[in-house]
């Protein structure tokens, strides 16, 4: 078949996608811009409330939010792995993932966001996180964790965005060659009047490189400093310095499962078997399979350190997440994280979609749990048994999370809808290359 | 009439300082509310002084009220915002109990009587005027001599000129003053040195000159006599002459556990252990009196090993108590609470007594000439005989004043019913109580902080009772009530005020000079006819003669009443502060409870919140269960201000009620009822909460591992605030978190976020059970850490380092991400859920130096800062530094023991330096590294006293 | 009128490429537009390495100058005691001097890109130029 | 080189004869033996799990650029039993342990022993077998070199947790282990670029090719200075933090008390600041000379640390430490000049490119 060909195939079917959409899309659209609204008024509520409308108390001052932030962040790194890491890494199966995994990243980041914000007691001075001159002299806390939380988060999203973007802009400047009328318009002013032109390639590629090279340390840093809001502190099974290592494992963990959980109905959906292999999910289940066996290490590691010399407290607090409270959580946890994945052994289930998708959930539950249990755990009993307390999540934090998980599919469901969910011009280039 | 008036009155120019205060006379022309200038934003002003009287129970200690000037809905006025006690007080000496503290709730509290009210022909109650309610009285009066029906006068414990006037009042009224009514009425005591001293009277007890305390049942340092005069004392005697007190009783108590040594007993064993101890003593003869041999011969003779099967006793702790009482030079025992509140209680008291006066008893411990003012003060047979006079319908008008017997009273039906059988009911009283409710005429009263009077604690003292504010609501004292009822029958035109004639009565007893000297002190030392106590021996022979030692203990599951640190009686149950505050003993804010001994709990499988069903005799009553450590199997304690129990036997002789509830059956019902235990575990497994124990140091590996630090510790000039706390003399009474509340506007959350774990308190107690023995406690509240784990996170600076070592906290700045608070080791930081705000008229009493905190921000306690502003501001204006002891902060100021000490840990001289740097000294989680700034000296252990 | 040619297939368009090189016209001349980028292009019109690099390390490099600088200024400016910690804990502010390095960097580098290749380009937005997939070779005629 | 041509025997009696010549120097120079030993052992056992692991990784994400080294780098695998009984001696000198006094559930001298030994022999085995498949190019290889990684993590984390953390008892760093591990890695990879180096400069095999190897080797190396600075940042950045007094005391050892604080410097010098800056410009990735310097620089810095972890808690015998790490690069080099035929006992036919 020759090239040309091949590459007007594989433009109308990637651009099918951005056809009339069925009822069924504007179902699904309305349910999660109803949950997102449902949740900004839960929002609403407890600003004027206050706190006290959330489960949190005494002991635990971070609960659900925290959670859902640290969730959403781990959700959006995949999406750089995918895109920047294993670009550097030359893996040829990125290009099947990487613009819905850069997307996703995008609105990951920004719900993530939204969630330190939900969580102040006084969230209109939120601004005040954010070093500005002003007449009270006074600036921000540099040594805080929380501080550079501000810098990561928004530094990762402003990259992430660009990063995206720069994908982007040849590929819209094929959607304006199909489409017509106003859109035509919108398309053309986002693809800045892209030509293909050897000037343009040229720069455009060491740009490419270079975002790369900075979003695979930037990805890094960004759940390193996530981990430290924790490791910083020196509440037993909080402060640990395997920390990092395994939170960025854990991040890239949760958001391949993400990816494989958005990217097998879209396939299904738009048809792109042909673009999105089995062997392409193989290798995203082997990335999976690896950062399951990194955070199952660090899992090991935790406990059996926790036990190794007479660490009252570390110990007791190990056993306390075993057996305590909140072990069944714990459990569903190892489950989904450590030992569900651990089937991905074998390839024929690496390579059954469906196994694949089942899996993929589990650990989006396992890891969510992660999270929850760590930070709630550990503030539930520390070191002064009279201040020991419980912690359960409220209506309103519940509804919250739900509304978060409303935003990140609203907007998910607009960028299907709008943009190429496939890196078409990548797609050519790697044809080109066989 | 206020307070100017009253002082020229007195003779005394307003301009002279009454109260060793700059603001005092500031103050007087404030008492006339009036409306504030435009710049309203100015109104801190230095705070007034007055001396005045607690009156939240008997007992009577000296106050001193600071009010500040504040604008109170646009109107500038003084209010008192703070309690004290009087320093150097002969009854509390500076402190103050948690009640006391916590009495201006009761000052500004919404639900009091307004109004005085009428009963009109539908029986509802209507507003109606004071004349009116007056010629209704007096017109009842005579009809009701008219009939031939005695008029009564029933009130609660009533001391000093009142007692007089009340006495005058009714012989001019013609009615009958009835022995007063307090539930805790200590009648045994008194009937027991009646029969041994021919002194029916509860003596002044001086624990301050013994060298061996051994309290039996007695819970001194809770509600008995006066807990705090004994805290005081006790503290005294242990550094005066190495006091050891030891601990006798058949529950357990918040006293047992605080004694140096605590013995369970068996029921109503105690007497055996009495007689037992007076035997032995005798025949070793160890006693510094012999007993007459009528009397010694009449005294049961047990062996050793009889009686310790009957008291549950082990030999070698009788033999210990024996060896106590014989090397003791100035020993002192006391009896009461639930050990003379029962069957043979008046047994165990003339034991006691007479174990008094024979271990040596002089007037410098047992001493009567200062007897407790407790001889008006009626028993249960009163009561009775009140009940018969109404069952008879004898009773024409009856006046019902500062008392509740309709609550307090078994049978309560009963006793409503009985009341209706009289023309007028005439109730004086502050709040509406179910005994105001049968009332036809309900007489506001004025709070003592908004009346003139004066009490008598004990024979010898005299305290005077001054208003700090008018009255707020159209209430009037007691003694206004009774001079304006006489005048309105004399039909004189305008009645005496009370405070002219407590005037009169001073001038008259004292002097003009003395009396304002009196006012200034606040109380008055009065010299009394000493008279010795001497044994009657007759007296003594006749009881014991047909003295039953019949009540044996038994195995059957008991029901104890025990007295409640925080409700009294159950007469401080509407300070809404007595909820907030945990009990010491269970750690229990909201709601009832009983407590199940561990070891029953565990046999019947029950957990805290399981509830249970109490059958006694036919009631049914529930409760949750609160495990109970050292609580012996099958007795069960509920608090007196909980339940009343329903008819318990009377002593026909003394008149006492026995708090032991017997024959009743507990079973669990299946619920769970939710309660809020602030404790989340009563265990502390050396975290370093407790001094670590020597034999299994945890930290071992400290020696070979440098302690190493990552950055060298930060200066400090001038200051550095610190704290030692001495658990050895803290005595869990809990008045430092009362004050903590009151100083620093401290949040009243309630049950509901009590139960979400919420509570507010900067300060708390921590029970720890150490293996099974006894419960150590330590005090926790922010450890002003040098290397503070809370600073470094918060992303604003809204708390920080201050160069004094203080940990401070910026509350404007804060926007509440409660990162702090998580990575606090000691959890001491509270965060505002809600807004948390006092309900009007409540609201009244926030102490303006403190801001109050809206929602959303984290707050803590920073030792009083408040207070260290102004000393150095003081200091600064002298140009020097701030002196050891000039300030102290709330909890400090308070505490009756003198537990805990404030100062500069940079003055190497300061008393806390010197305790920093005892080698008693340690600090809670140490091994941390956050290097605190309050430094702890535990409890001794019991076994160096053996 | 600049001569095009226009071609189907990579292979086609980059021998025809090679031979105009070949053929002595300069590198200078030739302007291709391609679907995909084609490194071997590159390769043929001996094209330097883009002076992107420059932009991205002047970001970077002022992205870690005022990192490291503001931290510290804004700690001195009032100093304030936390944990015991430094008032410059550098452990602590190397964090925020590393995102603010990465932030510049991309950013930095992003504007670099549209300065170099000129977008956008309005006049490319109003009339979009359309090669569809092919590859076009464009030789500025002589005399312009 | 070509005296160096052995055959197998002979290889492995050399091998036997070195082993025995280290024993041996632990007899002589008795003082500070202890320390000498477990220096010589976390040192090498890193290179050679390192090396292999190297390879491996290249093989579970087939990416093909360490392809033409995997031979070079799987020649050092029989290395990894030759370590394994070098460890049995340490038994001798448990003593150099604070624990060997109270032992306790998890560190006591036979469990200790059994376990170190078993875990480098499967290591052993996984890798021979791992080499073998991958020559042969079976389709299993893949599954072989995952589950030879497997293994190697474990086995570098007791190294470190073990034989080095332990001496540090009862201080517990969780990173340690990962710190190892990556770091055999890294030493993994400057060892690749070093033959990748000399390759390129002695023209030996296919320029292209091993230019682009030696590229790859190089950025690799310097994104591993980045993952190295990463790790050893979160663990100092935590403890710093914390402060907490049982902690703190490893790093204030290390940091703040002379000779230690210098090699403390020395090793964030060496094994970031140095490979990071000096591989940073596209150009320097391919010179040769330059990649060489870097590779031993990096090899250095991983020595220097190891002696850094050990030397504050056991005294080192500074002769036998340097008599050893001598014979034991000899050993390196015998087996690099040896490999086809270690290979071909690997049970390979001479693969070609």
């Amino acid at each position: 078949m020759k090239s040309i060909e091949y590459n007007e195939q594989l433009e109308r079917d990637v651009l099918a996608a951005l056809s009339k959409p069925s009822p069924w899309y504007w179902v699904a659209l309305v349910v999660c811009a109803l949950l997102f609204v449902t949740g900004l008024s839960l929002w609403l509520y407890q600003i004027l409330k206050g706190m006290g409308v959330s489960g949190l108390n005494n002991p635990v001052g971070w609960g659900t939010y925290i959670t859902d932030f640290v969730f959403w962040v781990g959700i959006a790194h995949s999406g750089t792995l995918i895109s920047a890491i294993l670009f550097l890494f030359r893996a040829k199966f990125r290009n099947a993932f990487n613009r819905s995994a850069e997307a996703m990243t995008v609105f990951a980041v920004m719900t993530a966001g939204l969630f330190p914000l939900i969580h102040l007691g006084r969230t209109w001075f939120f601004y005040w996180l954010f070093p500005y001159p002003n007449q009270r002299g006074l600036w921000v806390n540099f040594k805080s964790p929380l501080v550079w939380d501000v810098f990561a988060v928004s530094t990762y999203f402003t990259i992430s965005l660009i990063f995206w973007y720069t994908g982007l802009v040849p590929d819209i400047a094929i959607v304006r060659r199909y489409a017509t009328g106003f859109r035509k318009k919108i398309y053309s002013i986002f693809s800045l009047g892209w030509t293909g032109s050897l000037r343009q390639w040229w720069h455009y590629n060491r740009l490419y490189v270079f975002l790369a090279a900075f979003a695979t340390p930037l990805v890094i840093s960004v759940h390193s400093v996530v981990s430290w809001d924790f490791a910083m502190s020196i509440i037993p099974g909080w402060h640990t310095t395997i920390f990092a290592p395994y939170f960025v494992a854990g991040a890239i963990f949760s958001g391949t499962g993400m990816v494989i959980t958005l990217v097998v109905p879209m396939r299904k959906i738009f048809r792109l078997e042909k673009l999105i292999t089995i062997n392409h999910f193989e290798k995203i289940a082997q990335t999976l399979l690896f950062t399951s066996l990194i955070v199952t290490y660090s899992y090991i590691v935790e406990f059996g350190l926790a036990f190794y010399g007479h660490h009252q407290f570390e110990a007791a607090h190990f056993t306390y997440r075993l057996l305590g409270d909140y072990q069944v959580l714990y459990w569903i946890m190892l489950f989904g994280n450590s030992l569900l994945p651990l089937t991905l052994f074998v390839r024929k289930l690496r390579r059954s979609i469906v196994y694949l998708f089942i899996v993929s959930i589990f650990v989006n539950i396992g890891m969510w749990l992660e999270r929850f249990v760590i930070i709630v755990t550990s503030l539930a009993k520390d070191f002064d048994p009279y201040a020991w307390g419980l912690y359960k999540p409220s209506v309103v934090e519940i509804g919250i999370t739900l509304g978060s998980f409303g935003m990140f599919f609203m907007f998910f469901l607009i960028f299907v809808k709008v943009l190429p969910v496939l890196s078409v011009t990548e797609i050519k280039e790697e044809a080109a290359h066989e | 009439m206020d307070r100017r008036n009253f002082l020229k009155l007195l003779g005394i120019s307003s301009g002279t300082a009454l109260i060793s205060s700059c603001g005092v006379d500031k103050a007087n022309e404030k008492i006339i509310p009036y409306v504030i200038p435009p710049e309203e934003d100015i109104f801190v002003g230095n705070p007034a002084y007055f001396t005045t009287t607690c009156t939240e129970c008997p007992a009577n200690c000296g106050m001193q009220v600071t009010a500040n000037e504040k604008v109170y809905h646009d109107v500038r006025n003084i209010f008192p915002t703070k309690l004290e006690g009087i320093a150097g007080h002969p009854v509390n000496d500076g402190a103050l109990c948690m009640r006391g503290q916590a009495s201006l709730f009761r000052l500004y509290h919404p639900d009091r009587i307004k109004r005085p009210m009428m009963r009109d022909g539908d029986g509802n109650f209507r507003v109606t005027t004071w004349k009116e309610a007056y010629a209704k009285i007096i017109v009842e009066l005579a009809a009701a001599t008219g009939e031939g029906k005695r008029n009564m006068y029933f009130s609660g414990r009533t001391t000093g000129t009142m007692s007089g006037l009340t006495d005058d009042f009714c012989k001019e009224m013609s009615v009958e003053r009835l022995p007063e009514f307090e539930v805790f009425s200590h009648a045994n005591l008194k009937k027991a040195n009646d029969i041994v001293f021919n002194r029916p009277e509860i003596p002044h007890y001086r624990i301050e000159n013994a060298d061996f305390l051994l309290t039996v049942g007695a819970d001194v340092v809770e509600t008995f006599m006066n807990p705090v005069a004994s805290a005081n004392h006790i503290q005294k005697a242990k550094d005066k002459n190495n006091l050891s007190w030891y601990h006798i009783e058949p529950a357990v108590s918040l006293t047992g556990v605080q004694a140096s040594k605590r013995f369970a007993i068996k029921l109503h064993s105690e007497v055996y252990l009495l007689a037992f101890l007076l035997q032995s003593l005798s025949q070793q003869n160890s006693l510094k009196k012999s007993l007459p041999a009528r009397i010694s011969r009449l005294i049961p003779d047990y062996s050793i090993t009889v009686i310790a099967e009957r008291t549950g006793l082990s030999e070698e702790n009788l033999r210990l108590l024996l060896s106590r009482f014989a090397n003791a030079k100035t020993p002192l025992i006391i009896a009461g609470g639930v050990s003379t509140a029962q069957e043979n209680g008046l047994e165990t008291a003339v034991f006691a007594a007479l174990l008094q006066w024979a271990t040596g008893m002089t007037d410098n411990t047992v001493d009567f000439d200062h007897a407790e003012n407790y001889g008006s003060v009626g028993s249960m047979l009163d009561v009775r005989k009140l009940e018969d006079s109404l069952k008879n319908k004898q009773v024409g008008v009856l006046f019902i004043s500062r008392t509740d017997p309709v609550t307090y009273l078994p049978e309560a039906e009963q006793f409503v019913e009985l009341m209706k059988n009289t023309r007028l009911r005439v109730a004086l009283s502050d709040f509406m109580t179910s005994t105001v409710q049968e009332c036809d005429i309900v007489l506001p009263l004025s709070h003592s902080l908004e009346a003139w009077g004066d009490a008598a604690p004990r024979k010898g003292i005299r305290n005077v009772i001054q208003p700090a504010i008018e009255p707020q609501y159209d209430t009037r004292s007691e003694g206004d009530i009774l001079l304006q009822i006489m005048a309105q029958k004399s039909g004189a035109a305008s009645a005496q005020f009370y405070n002219d004639y407590l005037i009169d009565k001073w001038h008259s007893l004292y002097g003009e000079g003395e009396t304002v000297g009196m006012l200034e002190r606040g109380y008055r030392e009065e010299p009394v006819p000493s008279l010795p106590a001497i044994l009657s021996g007759d007296g003594t022979e006749a009881f014991l003669k047909n003295a039953g030692f019949v009540v044996e203990s038994s195995d059957k599951p008991v029901l104890v009443i025990t007295p409640s640190i925080r409700a009294y009686d159950g007469r401080s149950k509407v300070l809404p502060l007595m909820s907030e505050i945990p009990d010491p003993l269970t750690t229990i804010t909201y709601g009832e409870w009983i407590s199940v001994s561990d070891k029953t709990a565990k046999k019947m499988g029950w957990k805290d919140r399981d509830e249970v069903a109490v059958e006694l005799n036919g009631v049914s009553l529930k409760f949750p269960v609160k495990v109970q450590h050292l609580l012996p199997e099958n007795i069960y304690m509920v608090q007196r201000d909980l339940i009343y129990p329903q008819a318990t036997p009377v002593d026909s002789r003394s008149g006492e009620e026995s708090w032991y509830v017997k024959d009743i059956s507990v079973n669990a019902t299946g619920n769970h009822i939710p309660m809020p235990i602030m404790s989340g575990s009563m265990h502390e497994d050396n975290r370093g909460l407790l001094p670590p124990e020597e034999e299994e140091h945890p930290y071992e590996h400290k020696e070979e591992h440098p302690v190493g630090r990552m950055y060298a510790p930060h200066e400090h000039d001038n200051y550095r605030w610190g704290m030692a706390i001495d658990m050895d003399s803290c005595i869990g009474c809990s008045a430092c978190v009362a004050a903590c509340y009151v100083e620093n506007n401290l949040a009243i959350t309630g049950k509901k976020a009590h139960l979400n774990g919420r509570e507010m308190s900067w300060i708390r107690l921590e029970p720890w059970v150490k293996d099974d023995e006894t419960i150590n406690y330590d005090l926790m509240l922010c450890q002003q850490c040098d290397d503070a784990p809370c600073e470094p996170v918060c992303p604003v600076y809204a708390t920080y380092h201050s160069k004094e070592g203080l940990n401070t906290q910026v509350y404007n700045r804060c926007v509440g991400t409660r990162y702090c608070s998580n990575n606090c080791p000691y959890k001491v930081r509270r965060f505002n859920w809600f807004d948390f705000r006092l309900p009007e008229p409540w609201d009244k009493m926030y102490n303006p130096e403190v801001s109050v905190r809206t929602r959303g921000i984290m707050e803590k306690c920073t030792f009083c800062i408040q207070r260290i502003r102004h000393a150095k501001d003081k200091a600064k204006d002298e140009n020097r530094l701030v002196q050891d002891g000039e300030i102290t902060t709330a909890c400090a100021q308070t505490c009756p023991t003198n537990a805990i000490t404030f100062g500069n840990l940079m003055d190497k001289n300061s008393r806390v330096s010197k305790l920093a740097h005892s080698n008693r000294a340690y600090r809670a989680l140490e091994e941390l590294g956050t290097e605190p700034a309050v430094h702890y000296l535990p409890k001794k252990e019991s076994k160096e006293e053996a | 009128m600049n001569e095009q040619f226009v071609f189907g297939e990579k292979h086609e368009f980059l021998q025809k490429l090679k031979d105009l090189v070949k053929g002595g016209i300069s590198p200078k001349k030739i302007n291709v537009f391609t679907p995909y980028p084609v490194h071997e292009v590159e390769e043929i019109l001996k094209v330097p390495t883009s002076p992107l690099r420059f932009f991205t390390l002047l970001g970077a490099l002022s992205g870690l100058f005022f990192g490291a600088w503001f931290t510290a200024w804004t700690s001195l400016d009032w100093p304030l005691i936390g944990g015991g910690k430094p008032i410059v804990s550098v452990p602590a502010f190397v964090i925020v001097t590393f995102e603010l390095t990465i932030l510049f960097g991309g950013v930095i580098s992003f504007l670099g890109f549209l300065i170099l290749s000129k977008l956008p380009s309005p006049k490319r937005i109003g009339t979009p130029v359309e090669h569809g997939n092919q590859f076009v070779i464009e030789i500025q005629s002589e005399g312009k | 080189m070509s005296k160096l041509q052995l055959n197998t025997f002979t290889l492995g009696i050399v091998a036997v004869i070195i082993l025995g010549i280290i024993i041996g120097l632990e007899y002589i120079f008795p003082h500070g033996s202890g320390g000498t030993l477990l220096l010589t052992l976390t040192f090498w056992i890193a290179l050679v799990q390192g090396t292999v692991a190297v390879a491996a990784a290249g093989d579970a994400t087939n990416s093909k650029w360490i392809g033409p080294l995997k031979k070079e780098l799987l020649a050092f695998h029989p290395l990894i039993l030759f370590m394994a009984f070098l460890f049995l001696f340490l038994g001798l000198k448990m003593d150099v342990f604070p624990w060997f006094e109270n032992q306790n559930r998890w560190l006591n001298t036979p469990f200790f022993l059994t376990r170190n030994f078993v875990l480098l022999v499967i290591s052993y085995f996984l890798a021979r077998f791992y080499a073998k498949a991958t020559l042969r190019n079976s389709p299993n290889k893949g599954n072989l070199a995952v589950l030879y990684l497997f293994f190697f993590v474990f086995s570098e984390s007791l190294v470190a947790f073990d034989w080095v953390m332990s001496l540090e008892y009862p201080w517990v760093s969780t990173l340690f282990g990962g710190i190892f591990f990556m770091e055999s890695f890294y030493a993994g990879l400057a060892i690749a670029a070093l033959i990748a180096a000399y390759y390129v400069k002695n023209g030996i095999e296919d320029q292209t090719v091993m230019t682009k190897v030696l590229r790859d080797t190089a950025t690799f190396t310097f994104g591993f200075s980045l993952a190295w600075a990463g790790l050893f940042y979160s663990q100092f950045l935590v403890i710093w933090y914390g402060n907490l007094p049982e902690e703190t005391s490893y790093l204030v050892r290390r940091m703040h008390y002379s000779p230690y604080d210098i090699l403390f410097y020395l090793s964030i010098f060496l094994l970031f600041i140095a490979p990071f800056v000096g591989l940073i410009s596209k150009r320097a990735k391919v010179i040769p000379n330059w990649v060489r310097m870097i590779a031993l620089v990096v090899l250095a810095g991983v020595f220097i640390e190891r002696i850094l972890f050990i030397l504050p808690d056991a005294s080192m015998n500074v002769f036998s430490a340097i008599l050893e790490t001598v014979l034991m690069g000899f050993l390196l080099l015998l087996f690099f000049v040896n490999r086809e035929r270690v290979m071909g006992y690997a049970g390979t036919e001479r693969s070609d490119r």
